[in-house]
Parts: structure tokens; sequence; C-alpha cells
């Protein structure tokens, strides 16, 4: 059994117990302890079921390489499937269930599966479940998706908060095992500024596992020394808990800061991602031990040899009483030789080397462990836990020697470089013989903005192994990071002791030659249920692409992503096709290292503050009236306002009728205002509008359109000549910003020597049109010294001048047809003058009107909406605006465009006014249908709908719509579609339904 | 002026640093040739400032002037001496070729105070903010999570920012949730 | 061929799968072929199918300078869906879908293909009615779509937040048939019955230059030396610009990068596509579980395969607000593919300047679903020499007389 | 995530202050241009592996438009330059020969 020793555990609080529950049970730790290596602690050996065998699987590893120990954590808003137990620091009231099972994780009906298994090869489903049709979607699949998937989908809205950070460095250091503490160190010493960071809560990383002495110190007394030293220097900053999760182009650097994770209760965000700028990234990432492919290497209990020796020493934790080591490195005899100093047996070392191990080894056998050279492992036994290994020869098929009981098997297949930072950015790697390994190929860098490396490997994340070449390696790493970022540094590396050790071997499979069966029970990917046969089988297959085979078998697409299993598979698939390992390739690595939460990556962008939500300076009144809104771009405006248990359309048609009967207020302060001046301000609206605009006198206004150069119509709205040098041009809601930018991108990159400003003055103000036969009234009734009268202020003109007491510009135009002024005043003042404009009207019983209103008031007197009869295909001849494109200038944007042979084809669907027969409603989206069909069977049609609207005026549905040669077909009846397959018929006529000679606006 | 109300009516937050909307302010964006003699004559002229080296704010008696971009500045002076301040730029200039706007209403201001302002900022816009980078008198023009903002570091550590009033309540929103208890950064 | 089936995997079981032969063969080029497709992706791969099963052309070779499937077939979010506005969209895609529901069954190769539905969200009035009008299109179309309501958009993603401060779902159209296909399987699929067919496909083979005689194609160099053909089909998504400039013309396309993620997996929880098109983020459940995620394109050229971070950082914050649920789950993975974006962003499919050269190219964000439409009309294309009535309208001469295919219509925000 | 000097306010901006604008140094054909002429001008781009001129605005930052010259396979950063030229600087293009001699883009080189 798995058990807490009553010594060691360096990292433990043994004054601190810490109570949790795993699967309801309650179980005790000590603040200090992983998730892991307190369930461990507990005997909770097996801790979930693999994907698609449903296995038992128990930890394997101490760190962020663990592809088993994953659990459901926590409750409510603060649940989270697939929590990594070994990442997972355990704190007091921790609840977790496993994963993957049903009913229970002891008793699991998916593991049929498993009995199943040589039923169920990699690539199975591929060959398979394809007939019937539909039996995939609704047999099969639910089937398939069912047993997959891992962890519970959280249900309830996440109660926890998240930000993120922006941090300029010269230099990053990423991992803060010794190569990061030495490497930091190093750069620091230059005054560069150096960001440390660490994925766990401790610094030093596993090297105080291992033991040895730095420059004469204990490694412990190094670590807290050099701790001490960056401490010191202003210009280093540690943090711990932080991963650094990707590095992206051009130095910047993801770090993934779990910040209240070990403290739930705490104030403040859960996470805090980083985006750091750095001159130069250390990746100080340290390797990760490779498993070895045997028969049974997945059964709890079976588990990375130094992991083992990392829940002795850290965590006190013996997770076996019988531990057998596999191993063809020297560096697994540390776990022997740890086992044995805690008490604990360790009948053999397996050692797949002929010739076994170094010095190491000599200690093991010192202590009186038995070694046996050139000897692995046929099987391991047992179900839920290791029961006994059976014993054979490397060089064998596997005939069983011996068998020896055990309860844990630490195993060890060398170690590899975590090269993954070094990779997101494209830094390539070179296959290592001696180590059988890939490590970064220096010479192929990953480079930045200015076509230079920009990250530097440090430590055993290089390839180096022991502890003076690590500390080297990193001294040199820090030095030559300050050294690109422009600094100059000079330290001597620390030099510690090492024992000579004898070379590893590589061993992809033990024994060398197992059979078809041995094969079908080596695991390579432990999570996604992936053995040396599956491989072995794709690459028989074709499937000889190291991306084909992974994408085939799952190989490394768990949540792990391939930390253990990659070497192992690519060297598996390399053996199959007889090819050297390199050759066959290495796999890509993405960011994130291990899994980022997605409430890190929105930051703080959620609920009130996922987007800006931009107001006027009436928005208050809207929102006091429970208007219902609609979002316009960023803004949103109200669609109308209900009045008590009215619906929206019986609130459009009061707004309405009020309207063209008394008087009606809209707030149009959204419209876009930009400013255009200077000597050459003429020639410049010339270019942007499609009209001649340069002709309109001051105080004048005049409707426009503009183009895109694509021939388009883009944007309309109403230009004020303020003087001879200065336009004011109003834009669409959605178009004040991208208009404005329009101009500056012509008047910077195209016409830079003409001389005309722009200023984007939408927001200065608070605009209200002022609608209906009374607005006359209102206006006058606030007093101030503007003529607003027919005479004083004429249709199309503008003027400034006080209105009551407001400084206001109110501008003679109409969108609906009515009487209107549009009147605009300082945004500061807009909701005064808003409630000033209400108590005048009080009399006239105005009332504020919506967007729906305006849609329909517009539609009524046939005014085309951007938006509605536009949608980035029409262009102005489309909409009959021939009127408003000026046939004087020789250019305009747009122009040219609208002479190519399909634009100026007539040939096209144009603007008419459509009237069903029985005065419905059109509805939205429809289409007039022609006869017959296309080649490719779909129905022909002659035009469709742009606008439809029940229209309060004339009491009937009114729409507007493009149709093929439209204008020259007015009286002609249409059939419009309907979604159920009925249709409505519309007769064509005049777009302009409601007072065609425009006397109620010019009054 | 009671009917003139800023967009959040001097509306605050205390968390780790005081946010602060701080009423209406005269700001004016002027246009036009910035190394030109007429520029500098109408800036003294209009509130008896300098022109700003680039992604600088000076201050002087009449209020303060920031450089927007190579051919814009952005004018601070008091909400009701805007108008005043436009006329006196505009006449100053004359006949040169330049865009003299009154913005002052399009813009809503905060003030961050405390010992980690930068901190709150460093959250929610890509700039470095550390003291060597960012320290008094500079002036940036960027983005506040997403929207464009603009904000400067006074003598007394304390930031000053701009942004469009319509976005107003979302930036005092982001800036508070910022500046939450237990959000100290410790790193700047 | 031997065909798959339940029964031959347990005939294999018995013997270890030692039996199994491979599923594509892997041969030397040959010195001259009818037609020669450059990129096997799925619309090469597709386009020598129907070419064979068509038109009998089956002297035929795919050139591949990577792996087989390598490019954006085995990068993108698996969608398949045809409810398209415009007229030619909709029948290439609609094409596309139908031959996916039976692609399986055809190949004798499991694709997946899953009509779970597809829905395409409405959370702004000017999305009703540009789905409005979709859906009008589209039953004239002959495909089915229908505009839902909240309500029946709740029920369909029980997940979704149609409540949502900002942006209320108001609706959605809903492709009942649209749904989910295993990438990687439709090329492997394609693949396998081509070399059955006696088709050559040609891995890590680079073509290096094209040439011609008299303004017509007769070969291609490649880093296997010189192969003639007839005809030659450049199908080759992230790589057209640089093959039409082997080829003497220029595209009226840009290239840049597109990105997806996926979670970890969870158990089902979301059994159909959710598209948000005005937050700009789409996502599906993979049958292992994953949360399978898109967004939209980087803005500037770019032919690394990595995007930058902020537009899934955007993406994210999406679809954390349109699903509050993802809030807690993690990413597993983020990676990018190089697009085509054409000046329309709809494909060309059609001649080109050069005689006997023919291309496909510049989907965009669309290729995936298209696999089986755009290989059909390819086929066709280089059999006859003449677009036919899938590609008619497809051809670039669109670009010089001003003739779009415009399916961005809905996007408009004004008034 | 690209980060790119802006060449007018100094400032070394990341992507997300800036907006990508499009392929550099087209040139614009109006009204009497061909058909041909104004679909290039319109459609037809470089999107060149390798060295590329290209637009950007510092929309979040000063406003302004700017040139950079990029490897579309790299993306190291040769040069910003002004938004006021018709083509690339000589020091950037010197610049571009050292790193990527024999380099061609358009009527540059």
């Amino acid at each position: 059994m798995s058990t807490r020793l009553a010594t060691g555990g360096r990292l433990l609080n043994k004054s601190k117990a810490v109570e949790f529950t795993f699967n309801g049970k309650r179980l005790n730790g000590f603040e200090g302890d992983t998730l892991a290596s307190a369930l461990l602690a507990n005997d909770q050996m097996m801790i979930g079921r693999s994907f698609k065998y449903h296995r038992p699987r128990g930890v394997v590893a101490s760190g962020a390489e663990e592809p088993n120990g994953l659990v459901n954590m926590g409750e409510g808003g603060k649940f989270e499937p697939n929590q990594r137990v070994t990442t997972t620091e355990l704190f007091d009231g921790l609840t977790c269930t496993s994963q993957n099972h049903w009913p229970s994780l002891e008793y699991d009906v998916g593991v049929l599966n498993n009995y199943a298994a040589r039923f169920l090869p990699a690539g199975f489903y591929y060959k398979t479940f394809m007939a019937p049709a539909a039996a995939w979607k609704h047999v099969f699949e639910p089937i398939v998706r069912h047993s997959a998937g891992l962890g519970k989908a959280p249900k309830d809205r996440d109660v926890d908060t998240y930000e993120h950070f922006y941090a300029f460095v010269d230099v990053v250091v990423v991992g803060g095992g010794v190569a990061g503490l030495q490497a930091a160190k190093a750069a620091g010493a230059s005054g560069a500024k150096v960001l440390l960071i660490e994925q766990t809560a401790h610094w030093g990383g596993r090297a105080p596992v291992d033991g040895g002495e730095i420059d004469g110190m204990p490694i412990e007394d190094y670590i807290a020394s050099t701790i001490n030293d960056l401490k010191a220097m202003d210009n280093v900053t540690m943090r711990n808990r932080m991963m650094g999760s990707g590095v992206y182009d051009h130095g910047y650097v993801m770090g993934y800061e779990r910040v209240t994770d070990h403290a739930p209760r705490a104030a403040g965000p859960r996470h805090r991602l980083w985006r750091i700028r750095a001159k130069q990234v250390v990746t100080a990432t340290g390797a990760i031990e490779r498993p070895l492919s045997f028969a049974g290497n997945d059964i709890p209990g079976v588990m990375l040899a130094a992991a083992l020796r990392d829940y002795v020493v850290d965590y006190g934790v013996s997770v076996g009483d019988r531990t057998v080591v596999v191993t063809n490195n020297d560096d697994a005899y540390r776990t022997a030789i740890a086992l044995k100093n805690a008490g604990l047996e360790v009948p053999v070392v397996l050692d797949a080397r002929a010739s076994g191990g170094g010095a190491l080894a000599d200690q093991a056998k010192a202590l009186g462990i038995r070694v046996e050279n050139g000897k692995g492992i046929a099987k391991v036994k047992g179900g839920k836990r290791v029961t006994s290994v059976a014993i054979c020869a490397q060089a064998g098929e596997g005939s069983v020697l011996e068998e020896i009981k055990c309860d844990a098997v630490a195993m060890s297949g060398g170690w590899s470089p975590v090269v993954h930072l070094w990779s997101h950015c494209g830094g390539k790697l070179i296959w290592d013989d001696a180590q059988a390994h890939f490590r970064p190929d220096a010479s192929r860098a990953p480079t930045g903005a200015d076509g230079q490396g920009f990250v530097i490997p440090a430590g055993s994340a290089n390839g180096p192994f022991g502890l003076n070449a690590v500390l080297a390696d990193a001294n040199a790493a820090g030095l030559a990071a300050a050294n690109a970022a422009g600094f100059t540094a000079e330290l001597e590396a620390p030099v510690a002791t090492d024992l000579p050790e004898a070379a590893m071997e590589p061993v992809w499979l033990m024994p060398q030659g197992a059979g078809p069966k041995l094969r079908m029970k080596a695991w390579l990917d432990y999570q996604n249920d992936v053995k040396v046969s599956d491989v072995r089988l794709a690459a028989q297959e074709g499937y000889e692409s190291v991306e084909h085979t992974k994408r085939y078998t799952t190989l490394g697409m768990a949540t792990d992503q391939g930390k253990l299993s990659n070497i192992n598979g690519l060297a598996t698939l390399a053996g199959q096709l007889n090819a050297p390992i390199p050759a066959v390739g290495t796999t890509t690595f993405r960011p994130p290292y291990t899994p980022i939460s997605f409430g890190a990556i929105a930051g703080e962008a959620r609920d009130a503050v996922f987007q800006p939500l931009r107001r006027t300076p009436i928005h208050d009144y809207h929102e006091d009236q429970k208007a219902f809104f609609e979002p316009v771009g960023q803004w949103r405006r109200p669609y109308c306002f209900p009045r008590n248990g009215e619906t929206h359309a019986a609130a459009v048609k009061r707004e309405i009728l009020q309207t063209r009967n008394s008087v009606g207020l809209l707030d149009a302060s959204t419209l876009g205002k930009i400013i255009v001046k200077g000597p050459d301000a003429g020639k410049f609206v010339d270019m942007l509008y499609t009209n001649m605009m340069s002709t309109l006198k001051p105080g004048k206004c005049r409707y426009g359109l503009m183009c895109s150069e694509n021939g388009f119509l883009s944007d309309d709205g109403v230009v004020a000549r303020i003087d001879e040098d200065t336009f004011l041009c109003h834009t669409t809601t959605g178009g004040a910003e991208r208009i404005h930018g329009w101009m500056e991108d012509w008047l910077q990159c195209e016409w830079w020597d003409w001389d005309v400003y722009t200023a984007n003055v939408t927001e200065q103000y608070a605009q209200i049109a002022v609608v209906g036969p009374n607005a006359r009234k209102v206006i006058e009734k606030l007093g101030g010294d503007m003529d607003v009268s027919k005479e004083g202020l004429a249709f199309m003109e503008w003027k400034d001048g006080k209105i009551g007491d407001f400084d206001a510009r109110a501008y003679r135009i109409s969108f609906s047809g009515e009487l209107s002024y549009e009147i605009a005043v300082p945004a500061s003042q807009g909701r005064a003058f808003w409630d000033a404009l209400m108590e005048a009207g009080a009399e006239f019983d105005i009332m504020p009107y919506g967007t729906e209103a305006l849609h329909v008031m517009r539609a009524e007197k046939g005014f085309i909406m951007i938006g509605d009869e536009t949608d980035g295909t029409v262009i102005p001849q489309d909409l009959g605006l021939n009127w408003a494109i000026s046939k004087k200038k020789e250019d305009f944007l747009g122009k040219r465009a609208q002479l190519r042979t399909h634009m100026a084809d007539p040939n096209r669907w144009k603007l008419v006014g459509l009237e069903t027969l029985d005065r419905s409603v059109i509805p939205d989206g429809s289409y007039a249908i022609a006869a017959g069909e296309n080649a490719n069977g779909q129905r022909n049609t002659q035009g469709r709908v742009t606008s439809t609207y029940y229209s309060p005026t004339m009491d009937r549905g009114i729409a507007m719509g493009l149709v093929h040669y439209g204008p020259e077909r007015m009286g002609e009846v249409l059939e419009f579609n309907k979604v159920d397959g009925t249709t409505v018929q519309a007769k064509i006529v005049d777009p302009v339904f409601y007072d065609k000679d425009g006397e109620k606006q010019n009054v | 002026m009671s009917k003139v109300v800023s967009a959040l009516n001097h509306t605050k937050a205390h968390g780790f640093v005081k946010v602060e909307e701080t009423g209406v302010h005269g700001m004016i964006t002027v246009r036009g040739d910035l190394a030109s003699k007429e520029m500098a004559a109408a800036l003294k002229a209009a509130i008896g400032a300098d022109v700003p080296d680039v992604r600088q704010i000076v201050h002087a008696d009449g209020g303060a002037v920031a450089w927007m971009s190579p051919d814009e500045l952005l004018v601070m002076t008091a909400y009701d001496q805007a108008n005043d301040t436009v006329a006196k730029l505009t006449e100053a200039l004359g006949s040169v070729h330049a865009l003299v706007a009154n913005v002052s209403d399009a813009r809503a201001v905060f003030r961050l105070s405390g010992e980690n302002a930068r901190e709150v900022l460093a959250k929610v816009a890509p700039v470095d903010l550390s003291t060597e980078a960012f320290g008094a008198g500079s002036f940036r023009r960027s983005r506040i999570a997403q929207v464009a903002a603009a904000f400067w570091c006074n003598e007394d550590n304390s930031f000053e920012l701009v942004c469009f009033r319509s976005v107003a309540q979302y930036v005092f929103d982001v800036l508070k949730v910022s500046a939450e208890e237990g959000g100290e950064v410790g790193f700047l | 061929m031997r065909r798959y089936s339940a029964f031959a995997i347990a005939r294999e079981a018995a013997r270890f799968h030692t039996g199994w032969e491979r599923a594509w063969r892997s041969p030397e080029p040959k010195k001259k072929y009818d037609v020669i497709i450059v990129g096997a992706g799925g619309h090469g791969l597709a386009t020598a199918f129907y070419l064979g099963k068509n038109f009998g052309i089956t002297n035929v070779a795919i050139i591949e300078k990577g792996w087989l499937g390598g490019g954006n077939t085995g990068r993108n979010t698996t969608i398949i869906r045809s409810n398209y506005l415009q007229d030619p969209s909709a029948a290439i895609y609609e094409k596309a879908r139908s031959l996916y529901e039976t692609m399986s069954q055809d190949l004798n190769y499991n694709v997946m293909f899953s009509p779970r539905g597809v829905i395409m969200l409405a959370q702004t009035q000017a999305e009703i009615r540009g789905y409005e009008r979709t859906a009008h299109a589209n039953a004239l179309q002959g495909v089915k779509t229908e505009f839902i309501d909240p309500e029946r958009v709740k029920e369909l993603v029980p997940i979704i937040n149609i409540d949502g401060p900002r942006y209320p779902v108001l609706g959605g159209l809903w492709q009942e048939r649209g749904g989910t296909g295993r990438h990687d399987a439709v090329a492997w699929g394609y693949a396998r019955a081509c070399s059955d067919m006696g088709m050559d496909i040609i891995q890590k083979c680079e073509v290096t230059g094209v040439r011609q005689e008299g303004g017509n194609v007769v070969g291609v160099d490649t880093t296997k030396g010189p192969i003639d053909c007839d005809k030659l089909g450049l199908v080759v998504a992230g790589n057209s610009g640089d093959l039409a400039n082997m080829a003497g013309f220029r595209l009226p396309m840009e290239s840049v990068a597109l990105q997806a993620l996926v979670s970890e997996p969870i158990k089902p929880c979301m059994d159909v596509v959710v598209m948000a098109n005005t937050v700009h983020g789409y996502m599906s459940q993979s049958d292992k579980g994953e949360m399978v995620i898109g967004g939209g394109t980087d803005g500037f050229n770019n032919y690394t395969q990595r995007g930058s971070f902020h537009h899934v950082e955007e993406t994210v914050r999406a679809l954390v607000e349109t699903f509050p649920m993802v809030s807690r789950l993690k990413m597993l993975r983020q990676w990018g593919g190089i697009v085509d974006v054409t000046g329309d962003r709809s494909p060309v499919i059609g001649k080109t300047p050069l005689g006997n050269c023919f291309i496909n190219a510049g989907w965009g964000t669309g290729g995936f679903k298209a696999i089986p439409g755009g290989g059909w009309a390819t086929a066709e294309l280089i059999a006859k020499g003449e677009p036919g009535p899938l590609s008619a309208e497809f051809g670039m001469n669109r670009f010089i007389e001003g003739r779009f295919i415009d399916e961005s219509v809905a996007a408009g925000v004004a008034h | 995530m690209l980060i790119l000097e802006c060449p007018y306010c100094g400032v070394h901006a990341e992507e997300t202050e800036l907006h990508a604008e499009g392929e550099a140094h087209l040139k614009r054909f109006g009204p009497g241009s061909s058909d041909d002429d104004f679909e290039t001008y319109m459609f037809m781009r470089e999107n060149p592996k390798g060295v590329h001129f290209e637009r950007w605005r510092h929309s979040n930052g000063c406003g302004k438009f700017f040139h950079a010259a990029r490897c579309t396979m790299t993306l190291e950063v040769f040069g910003t330059y002004s938004a006021q030229t018709l083509e690339p600087p000589k020091d950037i293009k010197d610049k571009i020969s050292a790193k990527r001699p024999g380099w061609s883009w358009g009527n540059f080189s």
C-alpha cells in the first residue's frame, strides 16, 4: 500500500494538517502536499479511468507531465474538471471526485472496452460503424462520445475573477530550478531587468531530491543563498506559481499565474495571465523522464522512477512497500537508494543495459540492493494495483525468468529536455544519440523581429545532465541572454560535484523482441490508451508521417499533450519504418505548455465589461424608461419605448402615429460627426462623396453618398458646410469611426499634399431630432435667440444660436418626412436639453421614439437605410440615387469601379416600392420568385425585399425591394416566398408611400 | 452650470487604488504644424505653454498641452474656459492651415491615485508602465482593455486618463475591477 | 482493396492485426500522367477521386510536398454546413454537404459525418434580418434551414446563455443536417479510394516549377524530377500564390493565418455546432469531448502557421460570454493554418491564364465543408476543360467584371 | 504577436494597438484606367513568401498610418517608415538586401 512515512517530506509543514475529500471520503494531508501526494499518503492509488478502455489509472508522475491523475474539483461555481493532481496544491476543504467511469471508480461498466480491446485497435472506428448511414450519428457516435470525455462539464457560472498584466523586461527566465536560478542570477548581474518565473510554489526544482554539493555547499543551501542574492537585486523579480505557457512571435511570452488556486478563499483574481514582452527568453524548463514500454506498464503502482523518489523525499510518501526499479540509465538508481534509505524494500533493480550502471549502481549494491543487468520486465501483474513483475532478459522475447512480488514499479527510460517553449515559435531540434533525446539546436533558434534568435535554453532543457554541466550551461545562458538584450554580464558558474555515470542505452520496447501479445499491453499514451501495437499498426497501414500516426492512433493528443509518450511513440514508429528517429521527424509543439483556463484568457472581459457598451448622454433616460434596446455596433439604441404591458409592435405604432400627428423625440447622438477643414477640404469631400459637395454654400446642408473604392455604397449622411474651409460630415451610427479612418487613410496615404485636417467630434454633441408637425412649437417654447421659423431656418439649412439657454446648432433636415430639426448641444448638457424638450413638449404629448419607428417612418418616405437597402453588394445606381452621383466630377472614390461591365450593365436588380395585394407584411428577407430553375436546380429569383414593415400611417404592409429591371415594371405583381413554402403577392410601386410631394417636411 | 454634467458625475471607487471620474474639463483638439512658430505662439497666448515633445505633456498656468500625434495636440483647460481658449488659439493661428475644435464634452477624465496606480493601468494597457519607462510628464495614447484612451503621469505618481465620453462607464468599470483589493501585483 | 467492416476487424483481431494492408500505396512518380493534381489535401484528393469516379480519368498523380491531409484539411474545426446566402455558394456547399451524407459508404471509410445541426446565432436586429433573408434564399435553393426563436436555441444548446447582458440571443439560423466530420478521415478516405483506382499519391515531393509550351502547361518540375502531364490542377490552399508565381500569373488573394483551439475533453454537453458571428466565435464538441473553437483570421500576410494570441483571446472571451460554463475549462492546444482569402472572400475554381492549368483556391475559412463539392466541381472543370454549373460563377474573371459573390452581406451595421 | 515601431510616435506597439491595412505601395487607378489596371489595383496582390511591404495604422495610438517591411516566412521586421512615400526608403531596401540577397517585390528589388 502507499502511505505516509514517519520521516521525510521536505516540502511539508507537518504542523498544519489539512482536510480534503475524494469521492466523498474525508482524507487528511499536510500543508505543502500536492493533491497527488496527499492521495497517495491515503493509499488512494487509483484515481481515474483511461479514455478508451476505461482501465484503472493511478499517478505516474509528480509534475506537469502527469497523464493520469485528473479529477473533478470543487463544486458549483468553483467546479473544474480535469484538474491535474500533481500540480494542485492541497488546501483545507478541497473536494474532488474521480473521472470517466460509471457507475463508480471501482466498478466501471466502460471497462468492457478493455476486454474487447483486441477488437478496438488504433483507427478501428474508421473501419466500421458505417452502415446503415444514419447509424453513426444516432447509434455509434453517442456511445463513443459518452465513453470518451474525461471530466464532467461545469454547470454553473464561474464565480471567480481573472485578469491580465502587461510586463516589460529584458530577460524572462522560465523555470525556477537550479538552472533557472543560476541563469537569472547571471542575467541579473548585468543590470538587465529580469523576471524569473516558476510554475510550482517552490524554488530549486528537483535538484534537492537528487542531492549533491554546489560550491561546497549542500544543494539546499546553494538554493537558499541564490534566492537571497536574487531578492537583493532590484532589477530581478521572482514569481512562483506562474507557468511560462507559451512563447509567441517577437518575444511575447505568456505567463499563467495561479494566484489563488491554492487559497481559494483569499481575495483577488484566481488566475492572472501575464503578457510579457521580453528581449530575450531563457527556457530553464528542465527535463521529463520517459516511461519504458513493457506489458502492463499502465497498472496503478507503475510510476516514473524520479516521481517515486520525489514522493518519498519531498512529501514523505511511500508509494509501495516493495518497489522494483527498472531502468536503462543510472538516474533510477537514485530512486532505489532513496527508497532503501527511507527504510523501504527494493527487491531488485532491473538494468536493461547488459553492462549495467556506474557509480550509483555501485552505491545501490553497497546498500544491499540486488541489481540485475541486461534484464527487463516481461510483464507487470495486477489489476487495480501492481502485485508482481515477471522478469525477463531484455534481449529476448519475454520468457519469464522469475516473478517478484511487489506493489510498485519505478521505471526510467531516460530523460527528454522540455523543449516546448523553445519550439513554440519555430525553434528547431536536433537528435542527441548519446542521451536518445531531442534537444534545442542552437543554430536554429526561433527568431524575433530583428531576425536574431531570442530564446536561449538553459540547463537540462538544453540537453546537458549532471549538476555541474547544468549549472555551467545555465550560467552561460543567463549571460548570453543579458548580452543579447544589450547588457554586459560577467559571472563565474558555480561548481558542483557529479558522480560519473555510465551511458544510458535507448530501450524502446521491453523486452526487445516482445511479441504482439505483449506489445498490445505496452502503453505509450496512458490517458488515450495508445500502445506499441497501435503505433506499429499505423505504420503498417501507411500512416508513416509522424503526424499521420499521431492522428490515427491519438498518440500524444491527450491532456498531457504527449509529454511522456511523444519520444517513445516516435521511436516505436521509427523502429517499424526501419528509419533513424530524426528522419521520422518530430512533432510540433503548440502552446500552451499545460492547459490554461479560458477564464484567464478572457481576463476581466466578462459580464458588464465583456465589451464596451457605448452610452449617449441620454442613455440613462432610456434605461429609466425601460426602453427595449438593440445593439448597434457598440452602442445600444432604444428600439422602442414600451409603456406598461405594451407589445413592441404597439409601442412602435404609438410612437409613429404620435410623431406624425404631433411631435416625437429621437436620440440621434450616435450619428457620426466629422469636421473636415482646410483649403483643400472642398476638393477632398468631392472625392469622398459621389455628389458635388464643394458647391454647397455655408449655412446649407446636403445629403451625400459615399462608396467604397470597389464601387459599393458604404455610408450616407448629411453634410453641412460650416464655412469656406470647413465641412461637417454626418455619418451613420456604425460609420463614424470607420469613415473617419477612411478619410485619414486617403489624406495620409494618397493625397498627403492636400491641406485638409479632420476631427471626429461625434461625442462632443448630444444630438436630438425633434420631429413632427408641432416640432417648431416645442422649440419655440424653449425660447432663446434662434429663429427657427420656416424663413429663419429653411429646409436643408443649419444655424448656430441659443435655444432656451442652450448653445445649440440646429439642422433643418428630415429622415421621417415630417417637419424636423436635429439639434446638437454639448454632450454634457445633453440630458438637460432632452429634459427641457420633454417638458416643453408635454402639452403636445411629446414622446421619445426608437430606431424601429425611425426605420418605419423613413421607409414610408422611401428613404434608403445603409445596412438594409445596402449590404455591400449594392451600388447607388441600383437604388435610383443617380441624382446624387455627380456627372461633372472626373473622379470620386468608387467611380472607376462602377464603370466595370457588370456594374454598368442595366440588367440589375433596382429599387422599387412593394405593396402586398392583401395588405399583409412581406416577411423580412423574402425573395421574388421567377419561373424555372437554374443549372444547379435552384429556383430562379428576380428580386428581394430589403425593408418591410407594417406602416401604421398607411395601415398596411409596405416594403422596399430590389427587383430585376424594377423601375420599368411598375404595377406588375410578383410572388414573394415564405419559409413555409407559400408565397405572398406584391405589386411594384413607387418607393415613396407617404407625402410624395414633401409638403409635410417643408412647412 | 447645473445643467452641465460629466459622463459619470464624479463617481469614485476605492480598491487598492482610488479611481475617480473628475468631472468636466476643457479640452481642445488642435491640428496643425507643430513645428511652426505660429503654433508655439498660439499655445503661449492661449494657455502659456510650450509645444510638448513627442509623447509628453506640459503643464502651464492656463492648463496643459499633450502631444497626440505629429500634427495634433490636446489642449486642456478649465471647462468654462474652453470656448475662450478655442477663440484665442484660432485667432493666434490666423490664416495658418490648422483645425481647432472644442472636444471638452466628447471626453471623460479619470484620476488613479495610490501607490500602485501604475499597476492598475498595466492590467489593461499594453504599455511599459515601469517608473523608468513612464515617469512624470509621460503621455501615451493606447488602449484601456478594449477602447482607445490616453493617459499621463503626474508629479505625485498619480495618473490621469482621458477616454471618449460614451465609454466612460466601461473604462470606470474596468479600472474598478482592476483596482479591487487582493489584485495587487507587486511587480511595478 | 480489402473492404473495411466489423467482420474484417474481427478477422484481423484473431491474428493480432498483422494482416491489414496499406491504406494507400507510396509509389515513385511515373514519367507522365493525364492529369497532375498539385496538393494532396481534401480538395486535391477529392478532385482526383471524382476525376476517376465521374469521368473515368485514373492516370492521375497527386503530388504533395508534405504529407497528405497535412495542411488546412487537418487544421480546421470540421464544421459542415451549406446555409449560404448567394446562389453559387449555396449550390456548391450544399452539393458538398449532400456528398458528406454518404461519404463513409462511398469511400468505405468512416469519416464520421455527424449531422448534429448547426446554429448561427442572431444577436442583433441586423443579424435577424440577415438570417431571415438566408432562410428565404435557402428555401429556394433546396437547402433546408429555418430561423428559430431563442427558446428553441436554448432547447438545442442548454449550456448557452441566451440572456447575456450585452448580446442576448434573439434567435438563430438552424440547419439540422449540418454538422461535423472527422477531418483527417476525409483526406485518408479519399486517398485510399484514389490509390485503389490506380492513382499515384506522391508525398514529400515538392513542385519547384511549372513547365509550359506555347501557352499550355506540359508538366511540372519536382524534387523527385520532372513529371509530364496533359492537364494540371493547382489545389494547394495557402500555397496558391507560390504556385501561381511558378506558373506565371498573379492571384486576387492573400494568405493569412486562421487559428483554432480546443479545450480539454469533457463529457458530452453540447450536441450541436454553434456559431456566434457578432462576437466572433464558434464552438462544437468533438467525439473525444474537446470543445473545438474557432474565430476570425489575422489581418496580415503570414506563412508561419502561427497566429497572434489576441485573436485567441477575443474568441475565448466571446465564448465565455456566450457559454459561461467554459470559463472553468482549460485550453489544451491552439494552432493556426494559412488560408487564402480572395477579394470577395469566395473561392476561385476556374481556368487560369495558362492553358490546361486549372485552379481551386481561395476558400478562406470555408474549405473543409466544401471538400467534396469543390472536388466534384474541379474534376468537372479539369475533365471538360470548361466550368460546369457548380463552378461557373467562381471563375477569376469575376474580379475584372465587378461580379462578386459576397457572403458577408449581413454584417453591415449602420443607422 | 507582432511588435512594430510606429515611425511617427516611436512607440514599439504590440499588435493590439495596431491595425493591419493591407499591401503597401498600391498605385491607384481611377476613371480612364484600363480594366486590367483597375483589377490589379483592387485585387491582385503580391502575397509573397518572404519580403513584403504592407500598411499598418497605429489605431490605438497616434492614429497614423505607416509602412512596414516584413518577412512573411519568419515575421522578421526590416523596418517601418512613413506612409507619405511611393517606395521604401533606401536604408530599408539596403537592409533587406543584406539579409535577403536577390529579393524582389513588385517593381522594387
